[in-house]
């Protein structure tokens, strides 16, 4: 019996994952994207290994998804992560109110903790706030954002992934019943249409879920919520810097090669092609990003750029975490051939693939269980060395 | 996917030839690659020229007239011009070549563009 | 682990150049340096002409001292090989094939070898002509 | 509001089967906006066939390197500002010296490869990453910058390296420069891969890669100082003491 033939729509971080975890359960994938990898919302993360400290209070199922994700990442791509650890640092009095809760609910989430004195945190890292009252070391890390996709794209590619890049869909094909099975793309680089065939099409295409799904006629329960992020020319940090409180904009701040990443803002968005930056976001990174490293006042933004995260928002469809959706149609609409996945964090790309996968899986007849937990994946350059 | 266009070829042999909108370090490159080749030229042609010594007094001192003419004058010129640009960045290069300067190659480049031209003006006097 | 493509080439690395071939053309480049400059107060400055240069005379004359056809022959030595040298580099970025590249060091061996040759026929005959 | 330019986005623009061209895009963009914003601007409301590559928006992954009049840019990083006046036509063009996939898009696969044949590192953790054995002579300040786990293989270099355009073989500065920070020593299988005539001998110092590399990584220096390497571990291997 040949291979199942499935397509994903979308090559961001769940697109590649969601290839990968395919391919290595026996699927023939071909990934259509309409730009190069990464050209939607998973290149501009700022690149944050979630150890799940942010969310710990807030949202503990999201939480410890994200710690057991990082951990998973760590060992299965450690070429593209930088594993340095992040702090969680208080700097005024209402912050430290904060930390009764913290360190309960990170207990609970089973994220690993350990509190530092002030001279502790700044001889760790000797550019945070010096008005620090106290720090907590946690495992987050950062990573690359585009090597990460790659990592994944360039695996799935060697275990026979197709990988269609500069390829637009514009609509779903049909086999007469309603029944979506195939897509219809533009080849942008030579301007042709083509008409793909495959048993199931998956719409990971994050924040445009929304849009991809409207093809087939009905609405998708994503809702953009973008948010800035500045880049300043100068690494003050080693490790990912959290503020000790409730979640809230520009409380975060990371290394990334040679500079530091100021995150982030959110609020709504209806066109998600293009997102504009503002003076006044900017302004206040500047202000909540020196808050935590002082240095950043006199540093150059060196880029200064918006990312439309997909938040899932109410609707019907089985959420397996509050954090991604992954529903098939046939369920949701009854209409067959078509899954979606969308929300989610970059951190939990893997878990968001294995959901996918199975569903995908249980409508084509494979009953392979998910590896990817214990597959190493192999190097990012491994993308450009295979030949499809 | 269109692979042909753009890529490297040896067609492109002569782009190191017009080092337009390129850095100071390519316009070096080029001099340096200019002069050379005329050096080369100029030596093949004075070890022909010498040759004449071979032939007696008569044919090498009637050949001396021939470097009144004002052309090869200029090509003379032209030549100890080549001679001293060529080695003073061959200098650079050497120096670079073994880290010295390499972080300053453009102060380097410029220093010894100085010299050179000083020493060709003095030359310029000498032969006119 | 993916199987590293070291070049194109299949034959691996290719031996056009070597640290040798460099080492020379990076030495014999200062010393032209020093020889050219004696060979211009020499030959340019110091010669009878008004404009410097030396007539048949003066040239018989310079080469009865048996170190002047020394140094000139060593100086013809330097600029030969380092002039080919560099030719040969600047002909190596046409990206020619194996063969022809063998075929052009070659010929630029033989041209080096044959300028040196002719050159020391040429000194020592006019080394001759004073005796 | 904030100050508004009108300028002209001249991209190259290319499809399998038709001759490449020029578009214009008259657009009206704010001068602290980067290159790569306008041309985002020009796909998302101009032209939707438009193709480029871009990912991360803040000099991190190395996708979007471009020519701009002429010169090559991180795209992501390049203020209008600093390159274009009011009323100025920005020619946009892909990188050279990388097949064309269609329009701005280059198809980087050869580079990569080649830094995966010296095994050049991807990211670091700094804790790791000790500065990849410096020469003695490195000054103190200028080292802080100078880390190879900061090259983002963008292709800049590769694309402005007047050597890079004549054969497909050379290796190029980043992976040369790739190869300097393993250092000969520690990777002595190393000596036979850079020393040749597509190795650290082609090239012949035109500091092309120096000038346009936007991660400070500096692939001029390193290839003079892998050169001394090359030479040393020559000399060493001639006189037995290897």
């Amino acid at each position: 019996m040949s291979k199942p033939h499935v397509i994903v729509i979308g090559a961001g971080f769940t697109g590649v994952a969601t290839a990968h975890d395919l391919a290595l359960r026996g699927c023939a994938v071909t990934v259509v994207e309409r730009g190069d990898l990464c050209h939607g919302t998973s290149g501009r993360t700022h690149g944050l290994l979630h150890s799940g400290g942010r969310y710990a209070v807030s949202d503990k199922e999201s939480a410890i998804e994200c710690i057991d994700e990082n951990l998973i990442l760590r060992r299965i791509v450690p070429q593209v992560i930088e594993p340095n650890g992040g702090l969680f640092i208080a700097i005024e009095e209402g912050d430290l109110a904060y930390a009764e809760q913290f360190i309960e609910s990170c207990e609970e989430c089973h994220i690993p903790l350990e509190e530092l004195k002030p001279q502790e945190a700044l001889k760790l890292e000797p550019n945070i706030n010096p008005k620090v009252l106290t720090a907590f070391l946690i495992p987050d890390g950062t990573f690359d954002p585009l090597r990460l996709a790659l990592a994944f794209a360039g695996t799935a590619k060697h275990n026979g992934a197709r990988f269609r890049t500069f390829h637009e869909v514009q609509g779903f094909l049909t086999d007469g019943q309603g029944n979506v099975n195939g897509v219809k793309v533009l080849d942008r680089a030579a301007n042709k249409v083509e008409e793909l065939r495959a048993e199931v099409v998956v719409n990971a295409t994050g924040a445009w879920a929304g849009e991809i799904t409207g093809m087939a006629g009905l609405d998708a329960p994503v809702k953009p919520t973008p948010g800035i992020m500045v880049a300043y020319n100068q690494r003050f940090v080693q490790r990912a810097i959290n503020r000790l409180n409730t979640p809230s904009d520009g409380d975060i701040v990371l290394p990334q090669r040679r500079m530091v990443v100021v995150g982030t803002t959110s609020f709504d968005a209806e066109n998600v092609d293009y997102i504009p930056v503002t003076e006044e976001q900017t302004q206040l990174m500047l202000e909540r990003g020196s808050a935590l490293i002082p240095g950043i006042r006199n540093a150059k933004p060196r880029g200064i750029y918006m990312a439309a995260r997909p938040l899932v928002g109410g609707g019907s469809g089985r959420s397996i975490a509050r954090t991604f959706k992954c529903y098939d149609h046939k369920e949701t609409h009854n209409l067959d051939g078509l899954v979606t996945i969308t929300g989610g964090k970059a951190t939990t790309l893997r878990a968001m693939a294995e959901k996918t996968t199975d569903i995908v899986c249980a409508k084509v007849g494979i009953d392979k269980p998910c590896v990817t937990k214990e597959t190493p994946l192999l190097s990012y350059r491994q993308y450009y060395s295979s030949p499809n | 996917m269109n692979t042909t266009r753009n890529q490297p070829s040896a067609r492109k042999f002569w782009s190191w030839f017009i080092p337009l909108r390129r850095d100071i370090g390519s316009w070096a490159f080029a001099l340096n690659r200019i002069t050379a080749l005329g050096l080369t030229l100029y030596l093949f042609l004075h070890l022909g020229v010498l040759g004449l010594l071979a032939q007696g007094p008569g044919a090498y001192d009637d050949f001396l007239v021939l470097t009144e003419n004002p052309f090869i004058k200029l090509g003379e010129w032209a030549v100890v011009a080549a001679a001293i640009l060529h080695g003073l960045n061959g200098i650079r290069i050497v120096l670079t070549s073994f880290g010295v300067g390499v972080t300053r190659q453009k102060q380097l480049f410029y220093g010894f563009m100085l010299i050179a031209v000083f020493v060709i003006l003095i030359f310029t006097a000498r032969m006119y | 682990m993916s199987q590293p493509i070291i070049s194109s080439s299949a034959s691996g690395p290719r031996p056009g150049e070597n640290t040798w071939i460099w080492l020379i053309k990076i030495v014999t480049g200062p010393l032209l340096v020093i020889v050219l400059i004696l060979h211009f107060i020499v030959n340019h400055y110091l010669g009878s002409m008004s404009s410097g240069l030396m007539t048949y005379e003066d040239v018989v004359k310079y080469f009865q001292n048996p170190i002047i056809p020394a140094i000139e022959i060593l100086f013809l030595i330097t600029v030969v090989t380092h002039s080919l040298i560099g030719l040969r580099g600047i002909l190596l970025d046409m990206n020619p094939s194996r063969t022809t590249l063998k075929i052009v060091t070659w010929l630029l061996a033989l041209l080096g070898v044959s300028s040196v040759v002719y050159g020391i026929w040429l000194a020592l005959t006019i080394a001759s002509k004073g005796s | 509001m904030t100050e508004q330019w009108n300028i002209t986005l001249r991209i190259y623009r290319q499809k399998e089967n038709e001759a490449p061209h020029f578009d214009n895009f008259n657009m009206e963009v704010s001068p602290d906006e980067y290159v790569l914003d306008a041309v985002e601007r020009a796909w998302a409301f101009h032209d939707r066939t438009l193709c480029f590559r871009h990912a991360c928006h803040h000099s991190t992954c190395g996708a979007c390197g471009m020519r701009v009049n002429g010169v090559e840019k991180l795209s992501c990083i390049t203020l209008i500002r600093d390159i274009a006046h009011n009323g100025a036509t920005l020619k946009v063009e892909p990188l050279r010296n990388f097949p064309v996939v269609s329009d701005l898009a280059v198809d980087m696969g050869f580079f990569y490869r080649k830094m995966e044949s010296v095994g050049a590192r991807a990211v670091l953790p700094v804790m790791e990453a000790e500065i990849g054995n410096p020469p003695a002579q490195w000054e103190a300040e200028a080292s802080q910058y100078i880390r190879l786990s900061d090259c983002i293989e963008c292709g800049l270099c590769i694309s402005a390296c007047p050597i890079m355009a004549t054969t497909p073989e050379y290796l190029g500065p980043a992976p040369l420069a790739a190869a300097q920070d393993h250092g000969i020593q520690r990777k002595p299988e190393l000596l036979s891969i850079v020393d040749g005539e597509d190795g650290v001998w082609r090239c012949h110092s035109a500091f092309e890669c120096t000038a346009v590399c936007p991660s400070f990584v500096d692939p001029a220096r390193r290839i003079m100082d892998l050169r001394k390497q090359v030479v040393g571990a020559r000399l060493s291997k001639l006189f037995g003491k290897a």
